[in-house]
């Protein structure tokens, strides 16, 4: 039952996912100075981040094996354990986590006014329900990460968001929420079934769970509740219209992280689940889901392309985006599989970027509305810079992280299915129509306000900031190889577990009919 | 009969106590009534650590009218617990309100007494005395401010609600007891199951148990006097009242329909399934339009009730214990919360405009910081966040109900779940994002040091037992082993 | 040592950009130019080292690093230098180098010097590494990167509006065509499993004729993008609104050759599908006089330049498509120099009329400006095949492949639209430094370049000249088709024997260009009012050429309002409206529900104990209900 | 005997249901106090039949002398013999009418026509057996029951003494 | 003799006679009064179970005198309630109590 794999020498996992929770402790008793509790929230941010390098640095990569395994008993009488594991994905992600965290302590160094305290607390909490989601290998574990991290993103957006925070948080929250909840029956319920017999305790653990079978009516039903909970974080269309306002409203660090981190969650929870558990279901459903990730492309680019707000743009550009990360998962084969991975990398840098990009220009201007805008370069020329660079790189510009991510994901999804790969495309054309337009509108043409000229332009707290987002989203466009050797193994555990379900998808609409009474 | 007396120490400390807090009272002046509670409290955990050292021996005493088990352990434990804390919050509210009257404590204890004997009571007649123990003090704990109109009121309401359906539970024992010609659980549960006995009678008794236990715990359509009740009872006392009887009542209701019509559960699952969706319902929709807290909180715990009986017929389904157990875990978290939100309404008390509404409320976050963030883990604990004991309570309540095969109505519960996070979301919404209308002020007597421990301990149970349930979930299925055995 | 070199060539400017840069605003300012065209001087020098390399006949084909490893997809960073690469690499290395030159004088004093150096030392590195590359993600990846290049140049100017429309167009025009390229690319890697060229043609063979049509136009489709072929050829006239030099350079001599130089990269595919082929050569001949037609009227001194840019691009694929392959090369190199000699030329006449780009408002300037004039005569003569220069070479082999190829209606097309080129490019001439000055003021002022101007223009002069002579001799068998014969051996038609049929058909090209001209100088010295008669009378078809078919209009009403009204149709009704409405319809919805039991709540105990008893009843009916 | 039992029970039954629904409906509250006793008395008649003296006995005590007279302190202390004409029955009185009526006469017909297995010859324990259940068996309830008694006086002081104040 | 079934009937029509009263009058001493009546209903069925069953015999009139004193309990703190509500707001209709509602 007690499991420790020796690989580093302490348990760096559960210090990775814990440090931020006993700093945010610490910084709640350091109330009204805010030196002290910024300099920690500095510190713990930094250190994690420096424990996540050491992590890949001291990971096997050519393995799909699960690593750094620790695992004591939780509740046993319930089959809970505390059990940690990671794997290249994981990895992947933990560094996004930390390095977007780090990113932000400076980011919001002078731009929260009030109860500044409580922000970095919640930041510190957020941080640790989001590495602990990627870490857990207990499924109740991984629910209880899950839903630890909403609480103080809904937080930051309803104390420390806009006008209309309210309504945005409430509804991220309402979202989210109902999707777990499903989740939540599904996970109990197939913990349920896996016992060996009625009186066992129930199984959370994934290992196990991973090789437990179901029946098809379970798969189909737990698969969908599983993926309604992930799809509405990805935000998968039709589940998205709380991204717009969560992000419009949301601090620029909240925004930075929701998009930088969260959504990426939904995906990591579709392949560290969905695939893994349900094999049968997910050849079956995986052709509509592929649709609703097509439809998600187009609509999120056509919709980004009228918005008013810059931020609203960005986060409607999210929706396009992700549609790509899905899009390449459900396409079920180890490119797609990759390509959607990378995305999610990705596009966690360059929409992080893009919204502390976004958060500046708000800190200068005191507007997000485009139609405001015009002729910035002329003022801020190393904002310019910036803004290209990011919005060239999400536009899937090659050379930079966007383009790796989005072509590996089309390629697998041509592999899948041709037509759909060729809508899908459009949305390339429509992000680089959303992303140039809004440059132009808002950095190029004439000047509005020759006043702007006396507003200084980006300081070197702002550049170093995005800078390393910056050299990452290069590092992955020029080399992926060094992120891309991370997922390959997992990413061919996967293909390998779903390769004997590939041949036997038969009529999926006739089969989910017939097994829909199957549960009840 | 040493025995006898051995198993029912706890008890007899309550009474005494009782009886000298209601002796001592007439003596002391106003101010020195205010220690009063700690009388009552020491009671309390002394009864508590008596009650624990009866864990390792079965006790079925007084010619088997009480049973002292695992299963009457838990649930005393967890009674004396939500005594000690309502007297916890008591203390200040009533010192503020000027009605601090050593009566009450002795009310506390009394109602105390009622319930461990409803959770412990294997006969008919016993627990219609701890009921009836029970019910009278919580009438008068409800009216117990008699120059407030609302308190009367709630009183009142209390009362002939609470009369009439201690008459159809009374009618429905006496019936029980006419098929089975004996007063004991077991007896009657084994006449019922061997048979014959005829249906139309049997029928009609479960219905009207049921009925009368739906009052008691608030399930609709039995529920309407709960908001009121609790709006117009004293703070401390609404709390209690919502935590307290439901428990009890709760032990109850899993002997009534396990031991005695556990062969009969064709009979009542469909009617409790009904009873448990419109719970559902009514609580989530109905507390969605409250803006008085305390009605909130009524509403919202007529919801829980509803998920509450969702194990109950998790139970009933072929007396699976994680039904069982999960029932009994669901009250120990919900005790926490529940007082602790009460009491977080207590405390706000000091400002004195404070009128329990949510406008009250507003701006809580910076005013009141620790109050409303505690606040706001009862809330997030209502709504089954993790890693709060609400969470973890509703993840083992609804791993019954799916394992009992009742998929369904576990989504519906999810459902009425979501529906509930928007109205417990609003208190926080309140609290901390958006502004008071006028400043708060605090009043003189603002710090407590009882509150201020109570709320620690609701605060400490809701985090503690979200994080390391494990002693908590062993010891609530230890405790329905035995009730199951057979 | 070629292998260095190779990695020098994009590297310098690479570096240089960065340099450039990131220190250029602060630190270079005005002297930005130094690094720049240094870096550029030796990379045309190592390029010319290099075709020096291939011309002895070394190759070379070398994988650097793996790049992307997905499972099977596996693409590397790698070098492919042949022949093709060597021609592509002379035109572009060279006018580079004299564009670099060219700008220090032109953009003098611009407030962004440095960023103009660093953007065109982007652009060499890109289009280095563009034709470089030996895979077709690396084609994709680097033709992405020109187009950056060029969205930035054309917008350097942003403060203008139209400048800033005109980036942003051309990069999505070139979107839509990449579109085509990407999913031709997947196409490839699904049908063969790699994406190097020797992989992709070596197992050409293999691919089902269907399969290698979709690919080849699909490909294609990036090759219109990027060549501004009909219908994508829209952003190229308005790209003129960037700098002169980049015109010159990028949207004249070098990136838009870049999907001739992708379709000739992939003749081993196209020779494979005739539909492909014919499509290519449909394409590129209808864009060269469809462009060309548009040319004839148009009063922007520049835009009559891109306009025959287009046109002429046409041609380079008509040549592909018909077969003749080195043809389309050879009037790529030749239309690399002239082409960019007089987009220089250009340059020189705007700087000297003090950014006065419209003709009508010149005139009798080659007095003023005599370099600049017999530069310019000299390119316009090459393009419009007066014979014994560049132009007339090798639009003569594209002429003669067509009709040898049995395409003697392209070929027929391609005749009209030389006539038509002659005529445009000697209208310009006419216009711009014959007859009297229309404009006073700007004459007054009118005014030589400086020397790092007027040095390129000559020394673009003279390839222009003498390229036709040095690579095109004799007729199809000149110099470039030996060369080149490696690259297209596997695709190359049957012999054909130069013969008197042929000379006949070069007199008669020659002829027509004459024709031209003559024509021009009618129309514009000889009887000046005749142009207004002639455009009256046949009045549809001038308005339509003037105002470019209304291509732009068409695209903006079927495909760009339509778009954004789609845009904000979704936003505006599914969203907010279906999504959102059932979103908070449902939390209306609970409330509602709870409104309804409201009234249930009356506060009145005594129907509570009534809703008590009933709901007892109600359980006994439910009971009731359930067994009967 | 048998019929003599019968007789009476009848008469009985119509005491005790004329004066409890006397009860309900005599608008002056001290005539439906009197009406309850008259329906009290009739239950103990009801007691005898049954042939629990004891019962019966202790009804008249309790209910009667105890209860009873409870209510009719009430009813003077409040001075309140007639309410509000108007106020007397609650506008719901006539919609429970039918509905009591007729679920408690579908309720008198399941529970009169039942086969109760037990049923046999009326048994008649001694007061002795009752006894030494009720201390005995049932010591337990019974000392609580004491503390029911002390609640209800408690509640009795803190809800309706005077106090100064 | 007259068999348990009939007992029981009687115990059922006093019951709802009792439960007609409660829902009907407004009145809450008499409110209070007919629930006194419905548990002398109760009463009736308990002591005629009691005398009619072989078994349990006695244990029914046992559980009548806990009723009894309970009953006796419960009315002596409904009368307290009545005079407390009569003293606050000098009515007894219980409907004039509905401060709280919704």
């Amino acid at each position: 039952m007690y499991e420790f794999q020796e690989q580093i020498g302490f348990p760096i996992l559960t210090v990775i996912t814990f440090l931020p929770a006993l700093g945010g402790l610490a910084v709640l008793f350091a109330r009204g100075k805010p030196n002290v509790y910024k300099g920690i929230t500095l510190a713990v941010t930094g250190v994690n981040f420096l424990l996540s390098l050491v992590l890949i640095q001291y990971f096997d990569r050519y393995t799909a094996t699960m690593q750094f395994v620790e695992k004591v008993p939780w509740i046993s009488s319930l089959g809970i354990s505390y059990h940690m594991a990671v794997d290249g994905i994981s990895v992947l992600l933990i560094m996004l986590t930390t390095l977007l965290s780090l990113i932000i302590v400076p980011a919001s160094w002078n731009y929260i006014k009030d109860r500044e305290l409580q922000f970095f607390a919640a930041f510190l909490f957020l941080e640790t329900g989001l590495i602990g989601v990627f870490c857990a290998r207990d499924l109740f574990m991984f629910y209880v990460f899950w839903e630890v991290m909403l609480i103080p993103m809904y937080f930051i957006i309803g104390v420390w968001g806009g006008p209309r925070r309210i309504y945005a948080a409430i509804k991220f929250f309402l979202f989210t929420f109902a999707g777990s909840l499903l989740m939540l029956i599904a996970i109990v319920a197939i913990a349920y079934l896996a016992r060996s017999n009625p009186f066992a305790t129930p199984v959370f653990d994934m290992d196990l769970l991973e090789n437990a079978t179901f029946s098809y009516q379970v798969q189909v039903l737990a698969f969908l509740a599983f993926f309604i909970a992930f799809a509405v974080k990805v935000p998968m269309w039709p589940l998205h219209t709380w991204l717009p306002d969560a992000h419009v409203e949301a601090p620029t660090a909240g925004s930075v992280i929701l998009a930088g981190v969260m959504l990426k969650v939904g995906g990591y929870g579709m392949l560290r689940l969905c695939i893994p558990l349900f094999p049968d279901a997910v050849v079956a459903i995986a052709p509509y889901i592929l649709v609703l990730s097509i439809i998600a492309i187009v609509y999120g680019a056509l919709v980004s392309l009228v918005q008013k707000d810059l931020k609203k743009l960005v986060a409607y550009s999210s929706v396009s985006h992700m549609g790509f990360v899905t899009a390449g998962i459900f396409a079920l084969n180890i490119v797609g599989i990759e390509g959607g991975i990378m995305v999610m990398f990705s596009h966690g840098l360059l929409t992080g970027a893009l919204f502390l990009m976004v958060g500046f220009l708000y800190e200068r201007l005191h507007t997000r509305e485009i139609s405001e805008m015009g002729g910035l370069a002329g003022p801020f020329p190393v904002m310019a810079a910036f803004f290209s660079f990011f919005a060239l790189a999400s536009l899937g510009l090659p050379g930079l992280s966007g383009f790796v991510g989005e072509f590996l994901s089309l390629v697998g999804l041509f592999t899948y299915s041709k037509p759909m790969a060729a809508v899908a495309s459009i949305g390339i054309i429509l992000a680089a129509a959303y992303l140039l337009w809004m440059y132009q509108r808002v950095m190029f043409t004439g000047l509005r306000d020759q006043k702007w000229y006396k507003v200084p332009d980006y300081s070197l707290r702002e550049i170093v900031s995005l800078a390393p987002l910056g050299i990452l989203a290069v590092w992955a466009g020029v080399y992926p190889n060094t992120f891309l050797q991370l997922i390959q193994p997992p990413a061919a555990r996967l293909t390998e577990k779903m390769a004997p379900y590939m041949a036997e998808s038969g009529s999926v609409v006739e089969r989910i009919f017939a097994s829909l009474g199957g549960l009840f | 009969m040493k025995q006898d007396l051995l198993a029912i120490m706890p008890e007899i400390m309550l009474i005494a106590t009782a009886v000298v807090i209601l002796l001592v009272d007439p003596l002391l002046p106003v101010d020195g009534r205010r220690g009063l509670s700690w009388l009552g409290i020491a009671a309390s955990v002394t009864a508590a650590i008596a009650t624990w050292q009866l864990r390792d021996e079965e006790y079925s005493v007084f010619s088997h009218s009480i049973a002292v088990d695992k299963y009457s352990i838990f649930f005393k434990i967890l009674l004396l617990v939500v005594a000690a804390l309502a007297m916890l919050l008591s203390e200040k509210y009533l010192f503020l309100k000027k009605r601090l009257l050593g009566d009450y404590y002795a009310l506390i204890l009394f109602a105390t007494i009622g319930m461990m004997v409803m959770a412990e009571a294997v006969d008919l007649i016993t627990f219609f005395v701890g009921l009836e123990l029970m019910a009278l003090c919580s009438y008068l704990l409800a009216g117990f401010f008699r120059y407030q109109e609302r308190s009367v009121e709630a009183g009142m309401k209390y009362f002939l609600t609470g009369a009439f359906a201690s008459n159809f539970l009374l009618f429905g024992m006496a019936i029980l007891y006419g098929l089975a010609g004996s007063t004991n659980y077991q007896e009657i549960g084994d006449a019922i199951r061997l048979g014959p006995v005829p249906s139309g009678p049997l029928v009609i008794a479960i219905v009207l148990v049921l009925a009368g236990f739906a009052f008691k715990v608030g399930a609709a359509p039995f529920h309407n006097w709960a908001p009121d009740v609790y709006q117009g009872a004293p703070t401390p006392a609404a709390a209690f009242l919502a935590v307290g009887p439901k428990i009890a009542a709760f032990a109850a209701i899993l002997k009534f329909f396990t031991i005695m019509l556990g062969s009969q559960e064709s009979t009542w699952v469909p009617l409790m399934i009904a009873v448990a969706i419109l719970t559902m319902i009514v609580g989530a929709t109905m507390a969605l339009l409250q803006k008085d807290l305390k009605r909130m909180l009524a509403f919202s715990s007529i919801g829980h009730v509803g998920y509450l009986l969702l194990a109950v017929i998790a139970t009933g389904s072929s007396g699976r214990s994680i039904g069982m157990s999960s029932v009994l875990f669901y009250l120990a978290a919900y005790t926490f919360m529940n007082m602790g939100a009460f009491g977080v309404l207590v405390h706000m008390t000091n400002h004195s405009s404070f009128g329990d509404t949510l406008d009250d409320i507003a701006g809580a976050g910076k005013s009141f910081p620790w109050a409303a963030g505690i606040m706001s883990l009862f809330m997030l604990s209502l709504t089954g966040v993790p890693p709060t004991a609400g969470f973890l309570a509703k993840f083992y309540l609804f791993s019954a109900v799916v394992d009992a095969g009742y998929a369904w109505l576990a989504v519906v519960g999810a459902l009425f779940s979501l529906v509930s996070a928007f109205f417990y979301l609003r208190v926080i919404v309140y609290m901390y994002m958006r502004s008071p209308e006028q400043e708060l002020e605090m009043s003189e007597d603002g710090k407590s040091w009882d509150l201020g421990l109570g709320l620690g301990i609701a605060a400490t149970g809701v985090i503690v037992l979200g994080i390391l349930p494990a002693p908590v979930v062993d010891a609530a299925q230890n405790a329905v082993v035995k009730l199951l055995g057979n | 040592m070629m292998k260095t070199a190779v990695l020098l060539i994009p590297l310098l400017p690479l570096a240089s950009f960065i340099i450039t840069g990131l220190f250029g605003k602060r630190y270079f300012k005005e002297k930005s130019q130094y690094l720049s065209v240094a870096a550029v001087a030796v990379s045309w020098l190592l390029s010319i080292y290099l075709i020096i390399q291939v011309e002895r006949g070394e190759e070379l084909s070398w994988q650097v690093y793996s790049w992307i490893a997905a499972g099977k997809f596996k693409v590397d960073i790698g070098f492919l230098v042949d022949q093709l690469t060597a021609v592509m690499l002379l035109v572009v290395s060279t006018v580079g180098f004299m564009v670099h030159v060219y700008s220090i004088g032109y953009m003098k004093g611009d407030g962004g010097y440095y960023r103009f150096f660093a953007y065109l030392n982007l652009f060499m590195f890109s289009m280095f590494m563009l034709i470089l590359g030996n895979n077709f993600l690396m084609l994709y990846v680097f033709w992405e990167a020109v187009g950056l290049c060029s969205y930035l140049l054309i917008s350097f100017w942003y403060t203008k509006q139209s400048a800033a429309n005109a980036g942003t167009k051309a990069f999505l025009v070139n979107r839509v065509g990449d579109f085509g390229f990407g999913l031709g690319i997947m196409l490839i890697f699904v049908t063969l499993g790699t994406l190097s060229y020797s992989g992709v043609f070596e197992n050409a063979g293999r691919i089902g004729s269907g399969t290698i049509t979709a690919i080849c136009l699909l490909l294609f489709m990036g090759a219109m993008g990027k060549s501004a072929q009909f219908p994508l050829h829209v952003w190229l006239p308005d790209a003129m609104e960037g700098p002169t030099p980049v015109s010159s350079l990028i949207h004249a001599a070098t990136m838009v050759n870049a999907g001739v130089y992708m379709v000739a990269r992939s003749s081993p595919l196209f020779h494979q599908s005739h539909t492909a082929m014919f499509v290519v050569a449909l394409v590129g001949t209808f864009t060269a006089i469809f462009a060309a037609s548009i040319g004839l009227v148009q009063n922007d001194i520049k835009k009559v330049l891109a306009y025959s840019t287009v046109s002429q691009l046409g041609y380079m694929f008509a040549a592909l498509g018909v077969g003749a392959w080195a043809a389309g090369m050879f009037h790529l190199v030749a239309h690399g120099f002239f082409k960019g000699l007089l987009f220089l030329c250009s340059g020189s006449v705007i700087h000297a009329v003090s950014g006065e780009q419209d003709m009508r408002k010149m005139g009798g300037l080659k007095n003023k400006i005599k370099i600049t004039y017999w530069t310019f005569v000299i390119g316009a003569l090459a393009i419009s095949g007066f014979p014994g220069l560049a132009g007339f070479w090798s639009k003569d082999s594209v002429l003669a492949g067509a009709f040898n190829g049995g395409y003697w209606y392209f070929w027929l097309v391609g005749l009209i639209a030389a006539f038509m080129t002659a005529f445009y490019m000697f209208r310009l001439i006419f216009m711009t430094f014959h007859g009297k000055p229309r404009d006073v003021e700007l004459y007054s002022h009118a005014h030589e370049s400086p020397r790092s101007m007027t040095i390129p223009l000559i020394v673009l002069a003279i390839p222009s000249v003498l390229i036709g002579l040095v690579l095109g001799l004799p007729p199809e068998d000149g110099h470039i088709d030996r060369f080149l014969e490696p690259v297209f051996e596997a695709v190359k038609g049957e012999a054909h024997h130069f013969g008197a049929l042929d000379v006949g058909l070069m007199a008669l090209s020659a002829g027509i260009g004459l024709a031209g001209i003559f024509l021009a100088w009618v129309f514009y010295i000889k009887r000046p009012e005749l142009p207004e008669k002639a455009g009256a009378h046949v009045g549809v078809l001038y308005k339509a050429a003037l105002n470019k078919y209304w291509i732009d209009e068409i695209y903006f009403a079927l495909f760009i309002n339509p778009v954004r009204a789609l845009g904000r149709g979704l936003w505006r009704w599914v969203d907010v409206g279906i999504i959102d409405g059932f979103v908070n319809g449902s939390a209306r919805f609970f409330r509602g529900v709870g409104m309804v039991l409201r009234p249930a709540q009356s506060g009145k105990i005594q129907a509570y104990m009534f809703s008590m008893l009933l709901g007892l009843l109600a359980l006994l009916l439910v009971y009731l209900a359930l067994t009967i | 005997m048998g019929d003599f039992n019968q007789f009476f029970f009848i008469l009985l039954s119509v005491v005790i249901l004329v004066s409890a629904a006397c009860v309900v409906l005599f608008k002056n509250l001290i005539y439906s106090a009197l009406s309850m006793i008259g329906s009290f008395l009739g239950v103990a008649g009801i007691y005898i039949l049954l042939h629990a003296e004891l019962v019966a006995a202790a009804q008249v005590l309790i209910y009667v002398g105890a209860i009873s007279v409870l209510v009719i302190f009430a009813i003077m202390l409040t001075h309140h013999r007639t309410g509000d004409l108007s106020l007397y029955f609650h506008k719901q009185a006539w919609i429970a009418l039918p509905v009591c009526a007729v679920a408690g006469i579908t309720l008198m017909v399941i529970m009169g026509s039942a086969a109760y297995n037990a049923v046999g010859e009326a048994q008649n324990p001694t007061d002795e057996n009752i006894a030494s259940l009720l201390f005995n068996e049932y010591a337990f309830p019974f000392e609580l029951v004491s503390l029911a008694l002390l609640v209800a006086m408690i509640g009795a002081v803190i809800l309706a003494k005077k106090e100064k104040s | 003799m007259t068999p348990l079934q009939e007992y029981l009937a009687l115990s059922m029509a006093l019951f709802f006679i009792g439960t007609w009263g409660v829902v009907a009058r407004r009145n809450i001493i008499l409110v209070v009064m007919c629930i006194e009546l419905m548990l002398n209903a109760i009463n009736i069925a308990l002591v005629a179970f009691s005398n009619y069953s072989p078994i349990g015999g006695g244990r029914g009139e046992v559980f009548v005198f806990f009723v009894f004193a309970l009953a006796a309990a419960e009315a002596a703190i409904g009368l307290a309630i009545a005079i407390a509500m009569y003293r606050l707001k000098e009515k007894l209709s219980v409907d004039d109590l509905d401060e709280m509602k919704g």
